[in-house]
């Protein structure tokens, strides 16, 4: 069964290019650059189906049939759509500021890519293990803030700008929340490594299920960095223009659309990886390469729920969206920040230890929930109270 | 591997580079990014430095680290002033600001 | 380590470069016929009014401000909670400091209406 | 080899950019080739073998120091269109300094010294030592990290903050 061990043919493929008579550089390079085709290739074709799912999935949700001229199940709708955007005559508006407007583009896609390196899909099938793969995928987000700002900027149009500010305000905000809570599986792994933090997560002590609200947060956050619904409130396909990208058109707009939703791929995955045990599952000792069947599933199932969400709820307000990320998130990621160290330090069984967080997580999320309910129930009176003065004073006027 | 002194070079002009955008800018906002430029040469020697002498002391890091964050607080407080003084006086410009003058 | 940042290094050429290259090859295949009207500014189909340089409020900054904050304190917090597990309960109150004074910070911010989006 | 020569292109990319930072007219692409500077320095930190200053560096100088200078400039609108000499009068003198300076820096640091070097390799949990080192040897200026951020945030927001008319 060890044939199926990813770390074993890994170690037999280096003896081989070895036994070639090759010095230790090139071995290192001739896997990066295997390395980096397969995760390129992987990277592409994985949109062509997200955006096709995405489809599918609004259009069962609305009673259409979504996609389906274009090969079986309407599958090949991405290509062709791809090939549509490539042949597309592309309009760089006059008074664009060109170099930064052209290279906006290219840094989003950029700053998405450069996360498939850190993933873990499977025991071992890790591109680069960094020991500090979770900030590491932080800091590739800055890089995404500032793509923002560059498109926002260089367009030369108002709408673009505004848009760009705001989604860099709104990206701020929201990637507070995040990390805080992906700081959490670090507390409890005491590492930063993506793989190990996986590694740690054996036997079903998945993360998210000892602190089910740090994953809550997680999520909540992760959509909007990917500025998904209900917080695409700066794009609004449906209503508005756009966001920062109004003026892009053709091949640059298909980048920015490619880097939106390999982000959503990816950030389901680092989900996944932090919080539900990554490749971890039954017999994944035994066989490996189930590992990385367990990822996908785990993967594809956030993705779809990511999907649903957007089938499914209305958009926030600006003020609702940036109050919920430092009135609410903030503060309760902190709070379990705390909570998670004050546990792990508790002289108890890992057991009762693990059911006290959840049930704590539980309490904590239903206080929050109460909370939020009442100033909304609050706001809501208050707003009813106006609308009657409103309409009391106009009839007597 | 890589001198020493090369990382010493790269600095060094880093540093003076930085140098020349405080002294020779009008605009606030470059001159602080000058000093950004400089906190970072500092920052890359002190890092330089940790690595060839003594990587298995924490004391360059935690150094390096606390710089990052005096550099973030002095720029985050030294945008604001700026902005206070755009909104007051309608102007960035160094030259153009003198206060005590009226 | 440095092999390991290797793969990261050359990855990010690739994906660096790949969106400019592909950009150049659809050049040959895709037209190229400008004209005035389809280079305009596009704003509704108004005509672009004034400069683009509109004045923003200082909220933006303010926001800015708080994420940078608490995005120097997840410098300390990251490498705090790697080498939690070996620490004792004195790390737990340092830390605890660490995080009351900024959320001392936060409830001065949420105090001053800084937060409120208007 | 290798190493040497990603060095050499990172060192030209850094000062490179650096060197567009203080000469652009426009604010705003100072501000991308500052951050392109940034970058530089954090692959630097890489070759370095500090993986995690290099992190930090893209984290807060890239991530925040960078978005707040932006949002500054946008701040201060009609400050870089370029109509006015970005120089000051005394400019001249501090190209001259700034040479001199440097000159002075290069043969001091690369002739003159010679710099101790030990062989040493850099422990592999490098960050556990680091978050140990943070709440035990140099707790006060942990502590006084957080003091420092929490005055500058409540003088920050006085300061920007626009008063109620």
């Amino acid at each position: 069964m060890t044939l199926l061990d990813p770390r074993v043919l890994g170690e037999w493929w280096n003896t081989f290019l070895r036994s070639g008579g090759l010095s230790e550089g090139w071995v290192i390079f001739i896997n990066a650059v295997v390395v980096t085709l397969i995760l390129m290739g992987f990277g592409l074709t994985s949109v062509l189906i997200i955006i096709w799912a995405e489809r599918k999935i609004a259009g069962r949700v609305q009673d259409r049939l979504g996609p389906n001229r274009v090969g079986p199940y309407g599958l090949l709708q991405s290509v062709a759509d791809a090939l549509k955007l490539m042949t597309k005559e592309d309009i760089t508006p006059e008074r664009a500021e060109r170099i930064t407007y052209n290279l906006a583009p290219g840094l989003a896609v950029f700053a998405v890519l450069m996360l498939l390196v850190v993933i873990p899909f499977g025991p071992g099938l890790i591109a680069a293990d960094l020991n500090i793969g979770v900030l590491y995928v932080v800091a590739m987000g800055s890089f995404g803030i500032m793509a923002a700002l560059m498109a926002g900027w260089a367009s030369n149009n108002k709408y673009a700008l505004l848009g760009g500010f705001r989604t860099v305000a709104q990206l701020l905000s929201y990637e507070i929340p995040m990390v805080l809570s992906m700081s959490v599986p670090v507390l409890f792994a005491g590492t930063m490594s993506l793989h190990k933090l996986v590694e740690m997560q054996a036997n079903f002590r998945w993360f998210g299920l000892i602190m089910p609200t740090a994953f809550l947060i997680y999520l909540i956050s992760a959509l909007a960095e990917n500025e998904r619904t209900p917080f695409d409130l700066l794009e609004a396909e449906s209503e508005i223009v756009a966001g920062y990208h109004i003026e892009y058109s053709g091949l640059k707009f298909a980048w920015f659309f490619l880097a939106f939703f390999l982000n959503t791929l990816l950030l389901s995955a680092i989900a996944v990886t932090l919080f539900l045990g990554g490749w971890q599952g039954p017999f994944v000792d035994k066989v490996p390469l189930l590992g990385v069947l367990y990822f996908f599933l785990k993967t594809v199932l956030i993705v779809f729920v990511f999907m649903w969400v957007r089938a499914t709820f209305p958009r926030l307000r600006i003020d609702q969206m940036m109050a919920l990320a430092w009135k609410v998130l903030v503060p309760m990621a902190l709070a379990l920040v705390l909570l998670a160290a004050t546990a792990v330090k508790l002289p108890w069984p890992p057991l009762a230890r693990d059911v006290f967080l959840f049930f704590s997580n539980i309490v904590m999320l239903f206080v929050a929930l109460g909370a939020i309910g009442r100033h909304l129930r609050q706001e809501a009176e208050r707003f009813s109270g106006r609308q009657k003065w409103a309409t009391s004073s106009s009839t007597t006027s | 591997m890589i001198p020493l002194s090369w990382y010493l070079a790269v600095a060094a002009i880093l540093f003076v580079i930085g140098f020349y955008g405080v002294l020779s800018r009008r605009n606030a906002i470059a001159i602080l990014m000058g000093i950004e430029l400089m906190l970072n040469a500092v920052n890359l020697n002190l890092v330089a430095f940790w690595r060839y002498t003594q990587p298995d002391q924490v004391a360059g890091q935690v150094f390096a680290i606390i710089v990052i964050t005096v550099a973030a607080a002095e720029a985050a407080v030294g945008l604001a002033l700026f902005i206070a003084l755009y909104r007051l006086r309608g102007t960035v410009h160094i030259d153009e600001i003198d206060l005590l003058r009226g | 380590m440095l092999n390991t940042y290797a793969v990261v290094g050359l990855f990010a050429v690739v994906a660096f470069t790949f969106p400019f290259i592909t950009l150049l090859m659809a050049r040959m295949l895709r037209p190229r016929k400008p004209n005035p009207l389809k280079n305009s500014t596009y704003e509704c189909g108004m005509e672009t009014i004034g400069d683009t340089w509109v004045q923003f409020r200082a909220q933006y900054y303010l926001f800015a401000l708080i994420f940078v904050l608490f995005d120097i304190e997840l410098i300390f917090l990251f490498p705090w909670a790697v080498a939690y597990n070996r620490l004792g309960l004195f790390a737990l109150v340092e830390m605890a400091l660490f995080i009351g004074m900024l959320a001392l910070a936060l409830v001065y911010a949420w105090r001053k209406g800084i937060l409120e989006w208007q | 080899m290798v190493l040497q020569a990603v060095f050499l292109i990172t060192a030209l990319l850094t000062l490179g950019s650096a060197l567009m930072v203080v000469l652009h007219r426009n604010l705003f692409i100072s501000a991308l080739f500052l951050i392109a500077s940034f970058f530089g320095v954090a692959v630097f930190y890489v070759l370095l073998e500090a993986e995690f200053l290099a992190v930090a560096q893209v984290l807060i100088y890239i991530g925040a120091i960078a978005t707040l200078i932006v949002f500054a400039i946008m701040l201060s609108r009609g400050m870089m269109t370029g109509r006015t000499s970005p120089r000051n009068a005394q400019a001249l003198w501090a190209a001259g300094g700034s040479l001199a300076l440097g000159a002075a820096l290069l043969y001091v640091v690369v002739f003159r010294v010679q710099w101790p070097v030990a062989e040493k390799a850099v422990p592999a949990d490098m960050i556990q030592r680091l978050g140990t080192g943070l709440v035990t040897d140099y707790v006060v200026p942990f502590e006084l990290a957080s003091l420092l951020l929490m005055a500058a945030l409540i003088g920050a927001v006085m300061i920007a903050r626009e008063k109620e008319v």
